[in-house]
């Protein structure tokens, strides 16, 4: 019986989490199996909750973001037998752990194009949750995708706070939004967790174009989110399930080739995106796939060629 | 900086304020009378919650708004009853509903609506939307004024109107009617209410109740003016930052809007101007996002001196045991 | 109303007030028990005790604050339910309290329409209250400023506007606990005249004392309580001071201090041209020259809030001021440091026992060394001697005759007199070069009074220097060796006691000059 | 005659109360526990509302904090997180401070912690942990002693300068940690894994040559130790020595410290200083001790709860440990029920808001028949 760890922001983020919680239920309804879960309540309990489920003989054992990397590295030598899961994490050298990462800057910088074309006024905005590396990498991708477009454009990069209530802060989201507005962004990606609800909302009632992140949140606001950037951790998740015990280790990169990220298209923004940025974006979709574009990972040296944090 | 931004920042403060305010109202009705209240941030919390539900429920934002100053002053109740009733420890009370309210919001949103302790998204008539002002569109022309009043007067939702009447309503009460004399002096000195015939009971669980009532508003305000639903901890910290301010403006209502305010355009700058780049380096967002507790703390320490607490505040009224 | 028909009707009409059988237990307190008593209508009735008798207990029973367990209250001979003050004013009571009910931050007015106002605006209602208390100042000659804020106004002022709450609620009966306790001689003289005012317009006073002159001057009846009983009632033109006295505390009394003439020494104390300024920026103390020698009391008169406070505070260094101070030869830092002080060889009973001399949530043996406990005797390294404390404490208890004598008591828990005598018991047994007392007895009961002042004298014939300050002429007159007194932050003349009678100080008291007075 | 110093703390702390009418065990024992019984009552009640099964969630807390070595572990390991904030929040609270600020000392101490951990080559954990003590408590202690000497000098209330002070460590944190601290290319806002040698002995390797098989997972330390030695420092310390006396004196009446010639300014910096290195010190049992890393948002919340902690405790130290244990006992029983049931896990937030409500708020809700009953008995018999 596999298992599923969720990270602390928990299963309904409407994005990560949520993604896990799809992919798993998407495996689940398909092959009627079972597959236990849990929320982590508190740092401490990561490694408590990796040593309950193995100890239970649950396998593979499917866990979610970047902060499980140190707990696992002291819990998955103990379990040899088991397979553990990891998403978003690249780094370990355990020979049973299956590292997923996703290339989240190809698929902004998508997103990026796609905002920078639907500009008028050649400002577009960020709006990240916190100024942690992994939003770095998000914000990064996008500004390189927009300044692709039109080298030109002048990109808005806000971040929500410095505590936890940054991520659950819809308010300041909206306020963000309107300053961001106000500076002449008509286009917005949110990559900030409870936060970004306030920002689609704001965008949507203010008559400009968003885009979300991580599931396809275009449905929130039909015709007003630009298009949302995807990461498919439900399918990370939803794979691992399916191989079961067997579950291939090493690390994973799901980048564009991999279709591991992407931007959404559906009957909702279908209006908005029009056939030429649609072009546009697969041409460049097609170049990162085939090597012949390179898009630039905050995380290679810690700075971003088109963005400055 | 030209008029426009500054418009814009002001206007972007005046939301911000506007709960703030509204809270801090509730806490001045509520520590004038001698109740400590820390519970805020609970009750606003579970207003903002109960009014996105019902409101989404509904489609009515008027029903919403009913039943979030509801559950508010339910907490209220509660407190009242811990804190005058059973003459109970103010702050543990306080903390205790931030707790509960913390809890059941979560808790009841995800047995109603299951999506992960939110409320669904509103729409239409469950929400409040900007009211535009008579002429505003009119005078929008004229310099200076038109858009001071169309940009900055205009446009926002009913509830930060009646926040901003509040604080004259709330003077006038306090210093020009009897209800007003009488929630002043429990708070210095209950017995002195005592000896004078009125009932201390019942004076404090009035000012308790009328502070669940501007709590609730501010929670609604929350979730169905600036937000289009509720989403768990929406408040953020905001219900602490209006007992700062409260203390900030030494329980006086004027000064709670002008210290609301404070917050608000302190933080508005620190929302517009991060990264701001000073020619070769650029001031981190942390230190922006700092800036308006650093500045709190600067004008405290610099301009306000000590803020002298109503002084029968925290203690319960014990007359014999 | 001629004096015979009102003589009459006091036999003849009901009691103003009854009550019959009331108890009242705090916990396991027996505050009253199965207490009756009778109120005649247009009398002045006295009411007597130890501290901690229940006096206060069962005036606010009457007035509706506390509820009585049992017992039954007739108004008028009527049976009236009193279960809160609203009641009891709507019966016509009105009660002034030994510690006055007033918000401190308000003014005048605003207290005395607090609970009576004229509608629910404020205007009208204020608008007609000046009118009215006006008038009722007029009448009664009980003149206050409507718009002064009570912290900023003296005691005595403030007793006025509790008398005045009283009467604009038109109170027909008034009850008065300790009024005079904080009152000077002239303020307390005025109170008597308007008490006497009321009752010849055939109001009913009960009037709670610790002072049988008082009790002697002006009531018709006295009732004389004892350990939560009623134990005697009798008429005052039938008894004396000595049988109350003996009544009240089971014993005879000594109603005078009596003292050896004294031998003074060099002097001990010194204090050059002080002069201090308080937190408003206000000077209290203009100047004050004057020396304390050994084996002397110096009493200092005065009408409270004329500098003597802030003269004490200073000299015990609970606040700074400027000029030269000299003990024993030595100057002093005119600074404010309590510590260095002590270290001098100066003790300091303050004027407030409870805001300042204990610490209310202490046990008795902790507030023992309040102050010096960083004494060798108290302290082993950095830790207190908790020990010694306790063994000195009981030691102290018993040579004090401190009531329950517990160590482990918190001080809050015992009656204000018990709670001065640890505060003295503290202070002289450091055996100092100066003692400070300021209001010694107040509010003390007289078996308590007798007690303080032997231990005061006794310092003094030790050897020691006596710095005293008393609102209470008596006091002033019957410790001192010489009397300084106070007005307006300066020091007015200087007397001997045998020399001087109370209208002289009096005189001096108010601002009279010495040429004049 | 400690029994009857415990009693003096609750007075402190609940405002005073004064001749006994219950017996001791009464008033230390059964108000508690059937306060305890009403908020477990009303907490059944709540999760039977949400469609579970209470008697089984009962069972799975009581299973899950205190049913084996391993839950124990992580009780412990709780609990040893709020007996430092609370008794942070404790020492000040006797200066008659309400420092609200113990969640940003704490973040700041680990600062301190993870500086000494990472930059001093410590030969042995013994001396890494003393010296991570020395600068937790520090770091701690210093950034109490900014809001202490506005309170002390400016009169600044020091609620709004340590509300305050809380979201700026957060800030300060999260611009060290991102730009400073992130070891190059890391993708986690993290400070670098601390060496081997400052890893901190676990229960297990502590008792293990007891003979005692304590469980491996648990991240419960010596810092508990560590933590209950400073529950007795800090009792010898407010009870037992003449600072401690100073500092009760000035909590409970300024004119009369001021009478006794005690500084009020050098009692309100000292407090809090202490205060703040308490709350530094949490930083050795969840920085050094469980993570051995310092990460973003690393405390918690425990400032917040100790503050509860603190209230609970009547801001005596026993008080505190005891109520730290119920808070571990809550926040460990609680996160095994949302870990292995349906219960969400904000379940834990109302379990525990209803045991502050009833046994700090609402006490006398208990205590005034309790003691009716006790004086109609003690009547009835003398
Ligand atoms: N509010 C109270 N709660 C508990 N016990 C009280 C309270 N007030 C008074 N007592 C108890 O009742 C007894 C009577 O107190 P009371 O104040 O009536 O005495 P008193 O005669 O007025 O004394 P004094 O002369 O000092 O004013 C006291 O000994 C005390 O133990
Ligand atoms: N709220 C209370 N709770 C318990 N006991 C009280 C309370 N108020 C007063 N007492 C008790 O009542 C007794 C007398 O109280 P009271 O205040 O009348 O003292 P007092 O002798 O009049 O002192 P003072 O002269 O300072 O007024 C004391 O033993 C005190 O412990
Ligand atoms: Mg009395
Ligand atoms: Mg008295």
């Amino acid at each position: 019986e596999p298992a599923l760890i969720f990270d602390l922001g928990g299963k309904f983020d409407k994005s990560f989490n949520e993604a896990a919680f799809n992919g798993a239920e998407k495996w689940a309804k398909e092959t009627g199996g079972t597959y236990r879960e849990i929320e982590m309540q508190s740092e401490a309990q990561r490694e408590q909750a990796l040593r309950r489920f193995a100890e239970s003989g649950a396998n593979p054992i499917v866990t979610m973001g970047f902060a499980m990397a140190d707990p696992l590295s002291a819990v998955a030598p103990d379990y040899p037998d088991t397979k553990f899961v990891v998403i978003d994490v690249n780094w370990l050298d355990l020979p049973n752990v299956r590292q997923v990462s996703f290339a989240e800057h190809e698929g902004s910088y998508l997103v990026g194009m796609l905002a920078a074309m639907a500009s008028k006024t050649g400002t577009v905005g960020f709006i990240g949750g916190m100024d942690v590396p992994l939003i770095r990498h998000f914000g990064c991708g996008y500004a390189q995708g927009a300044k692709a477009v039109n080298p030109d454009v002048k990109i808005v990069a806000n971040m929500t706070g410095t505590t936890p209530a940054a991520w659950n802060d819809p308010v300041k989201g909206s306020e963000l939004t309107k300053a961001q507005i106000s500076q002449g962004a008509d286009v917005i990606y949110a990559a900030a967790g409870g936060t970004g609800v306030g920002v689609l909302q704001t965008a949507a009632d203010e008559g400009i174009l968003s885009i979300g992140v991580d599931s396809n949140q275009n449905h929130l606001h039909p015709g007003k989110v630009l298009t949302s950037m995807l990461k498919r951790v439900d399918v990370a998740v939803y794979e691992a399930m399916t191989a079961g015990e067997n579950v291939e280790t090493g690390v994973f990169t799901m980048g564009l080739k991999e279709d591991g990220v992407g931007y959404a298209m559906d009957e909702n923004n279908a209006a908005l995106v029009t056939d030429e940025m649609k072009t546009k974006v697969e041409e460049a979709k097609a170049k990162i796939i085939d090597g012949s574009l390179k898009v630039e990972s905050y995380y290679t040296n810690d700075s971003c060629p088109a963005l400055s944090f | 900086m030209d008029f426009l931004t500054i418009l814009q920042i002001l206007d972007s403060s005046v939301r911000l304020a506007t709960p703030l305010l509204l809270a801090c109202l509730a806490g001045l009705y509520s520590e004038r009378a001698g109740i400590f209240d820390i519970g805020l941030e609970g009750k606003m919390l579970a207003a903002a919650f109960l009014s996105a539900a019902v409101a989404a429920v509904t489609g009515s934002v008027w029903l919403g708004l009913l039943a979030g100053i509801a559950a508010s002053m339910v907490l209220s109740g509660l407190h009242g009853l811990a804190s005058i009733t059973f003459r109970g420890n103010q702050l543990i009370s306080g903390v205790a509903i931030n707790f509960l309210a913390s809890g059941l919001t979560v808790l009841v949103a995800q047995d109603w609506f299951a999506q992960g302790g939110r409320t669904p998204s509103l729409g239409g008539d469950a929400r409040f939307t900007g009211l535009t002002l008579p002429f505003a569109d009119a005078l929008a022309g004229v310099p200076v004024i038109g858009p001071v009043y169309a940009e900055l007067i205009s446009g926002h939702s009913i509830l930060v109107y009646l926040a901003v009447a509040a604080v004259p309503a709330t003077w006038w009460v306090l210093y020009r009617t009897r209800f007003g004399l009488r929630l002043r002096a429990v708070g210095e000195n209950p017995a002195a209410v005592d000896t004078a015939g009125i009932s201390v009971v019942g004076l404090r669980f009035a000012a308790v109740a009328i502070c669940g009532l501007l709590c609730g508003i501010a929670g609604a305000y929350l979730s169905t003016a600036l937000q289009a639903g509720f989403v768990k901890e929406m408040t953020a910290g905001r219900g602490f930052i209006a007992l700062a301010a409260l203390i900030f403006a030494k329980w006086r209502p004027w000064q709670a809007m002008w210290a609301c305010l404070l917050f608000g355009v302190l933080q508005a700058i620190a929302l517009r101007y991060q990264n701001i780049r000073l020619g070769e380096i650029t001031i981190p967002v942390q230190v922006m996002d700092a800036l308006p507790y650093v500045l709190t703390v600067v004008i405290l320490a610099g301009f306000v001196g000590k803020a002298i607490a109503p002084r029968a505040g925290g203690e319960p009224y014990v007359k014999e045991r | 109303m001629t004096g015979a028909t009102l003589s009459e009707r006091r036999e003849t009409a009901a009691p103003a007030i009854e009550l019959k059988g009331i108890s009242k237990a705090f916990g396991p307190v027996q505050a009253n028990r199965d207490i009756s008593i009778r109120v005649m209508p247009g009398t002045i009735h006295g009411i007597i005790g130890e501290n901690g008798a229940g006096k206060s207990t069962l005036m606010s029973i009457l007035y509706g604050f506390y509820k009585a367990d049992r017992g039954e209250i007739f108004i008028k001979g009527r049976k009236t339910e009193i279960p809160d003050s609203q009641a009891a004013i709507s019966a016509g009571i009105g009660m002034v309290f030994q510690h006055f009910k007033l918000v401190e931050n308000f003014t005048v007015l605003e207290n005395i329409i607090l609970g009576a106002e004229d509608g629910a605006l404020l205007n009208r209602s204020m608008a007609k209250a000046r009118t009215e208390l006006v008038q009722l100042e007029r009448e009664y000659g009980l003149n206050v400023d409507p718009d002064a804020v009570i912290e900023e106004i003296g005691v005595g002022k403030q007793q006025r506007v509790e008398i005045l709450k009283a009467l604009y609620r038109r109170a027909e009966i008034l009850i008065l606990d300790e009024p005079t306790g904080v009152l000077t001689p002239a303020e307390a003289d005025q109170l008597f005249r308007v008490l006497g005012r009321l009752r010849a317009e055939g109001k009913t006073i009960i009037l709670i004392t610790h002072k049988l002159r008082e009790i002697m001057e002006i009531t018709d009846t006295v009732s004389v309580m004892r350990r939560g009983e009623m134990t005697a009632t009798v008429k005052t033109a039938e008894t004396s001071p000595e049988q109350l006295a003996e009544l009240m505390v089971g014993r005879k009394v000594l109603l005078r201090v009596d003292k050896a003439p004294a031998k003074p020494g060099a002097p001990v104390l010194e204090v050059e041209n002080l002069r201090v300024v308080d937190e408003a920026g206000v000077e209290r103390v203009k100047g004050i020259s004057l020396n304390v020698r050994a084996g002397e009391i110096l009493g200092i008169a005065g009408v409270a809030g004329n500098g003597q406070s802030e003269l004490l505070e200073v000299l015990g260094g609970m606040r700074s001021g400027r000029g030269v101070l000299r003990m024993r030869g030595q100057v002093m830092d005119p600074g404010a440091d309590g510590k260095a002080r002590r270290a001098m060889g100066i003790a300091h009973v303050p004027e407030d026992r409870q805001r300042e001399g204990l610490i209310m949530g202490f046990h008795a043996w902790e507030n023992v060394a309040f102050g010096y406990h960083d004494d060798a005797r108290y302290r082993s390294g950095m830790f207190m001697n908790n020990r010694a404390l306790r063994e000195d404490t009981a030691a102290k208890m018993e040579r004090f005759d401190v009531r329950p004598p517990d160590p482990w008591l918190a001080a809050k828990n015992f009656s204000g007199g018990n709670q001065q005598k640890i505060v003295v018991a503290r202070e002289i047994e450091q055996n100092p070069a100066l003692l400070l007392v300021g209001q010694p007895t107040r509010g003390v009961d007289i078996g308590a009074i007798e007690f303080i002042h032997k231990q005061i004298v006794a310092l003094r014939d030790a050897g020691a220097a006596v710095l005293l300050v008393s609102v209470e002429l008596d006091e002033i007159l019957s410790l001192s060796d010489r009397i300084a007194v106070m007005f307006d932050g300066r020091i007015m003349g200087e007397r001997l006691p045998g020399q001087t009678d109370e209208t002289e100080l009096g005189l001096l008291m108010a601002g009279m000059s010495e040429a004049a007075a | 005659m400690e029994r009857r110093e415990i009693r003096g703390a609750a007075r402190t702390g609940s405002g005073g109360r004064d001749v006994d009418v219950m017996p001791k065990w009464a008033e230390v024992i059964l108000v508690p526990l059937i306060s305890l019984l009403l908020a477990a009552i009303l907490s059944a009640l709540v999760i039977l509302a949400i469609g579970e099964d209470p008697v089984a969630a009962v069972k799975m807390m009581v299973e899950g904090a205190l049913g084996s070595t391993y839950a124990w572990g992580y009780t412990l390991y709780y609990a040893t997180n709020f007996m430092f904030t609370g008794l942070a929040v404790a020492v000040a609270f006797h200066a008659r401070m309400f420092n609200i600020g113990g969640e940003g000392q704490a973040m700041i101490g680990g600062l301190g912690v993870a500086l000494a951990c990472l930059y001093v080559p410590w030969p042995h954990w013994s001396l890494g942990l003393l010296g991570a003590i020395l600068a937790g408590g520090l770091f701690g202690a210093g950034w109490a002693l900014i809001p202490a000497w506005l309170q002390a000098k400016r009169g600044s209330h020091v609620v709004i300068t340590t509300i305050m002070f809380n979201f700026i460590a957060a800030s300060a944190l999260n611009y060290i940690l991102v730009n400073l601290l992130k070891p190059k290319g890391s993708q986690d806002p993290a400070s670098a894994r601390f060496p081997e040698a400052v890893h901190l002995p676990t229960l297990h390797e502590l008792l293990a040559p007891l003979g005692i098989n304590f469980s491996k997972a648990a991240p419960a330390n010596v810092s508990l130790l560590v933590a209950v030695a400073a529950c007795v420092l800090v009792w010898a310390l407010i009870w037992r020595t003449r600072l401690g006396y100073e500092i009760r004196a000035y909590g409970q009446s300024e004119p009369g410290a001021r009478y006794a010639g005690i500084s009020g300014v050098r009692i309100i910096l000292i407090s809090m200083v202490i205060s703040g290195a308490l709350a530094g010190c949490m930083a050795i049992n969840n920085v050094m001790g469980e993570a051995e890393r310092l990460v973003l948002n690393a405390t918690e919340g425990a400032g917040f709860i100790g503050i509860a902690v603190a209230l609970m405790g009547r801001s005596h130290p026993f008080g505190v440990f005891l109520a730290a244990i119920l808070f571990g006992f809550l926040y460990q029983g609680g996160a095994e029920l949302a870990l292995w049931t349906k219960i969400p896990r904000e379940m834990i937030t109302v379990i525990q808001a209803l045991v502050i409500l009833f046994t700090g708020a609402l006490d006398n809700m208990v205590r005034a028949p309790l003691e009716r009953i006790f004086l109609a008995a003690r009547r009835g018999r003398g």
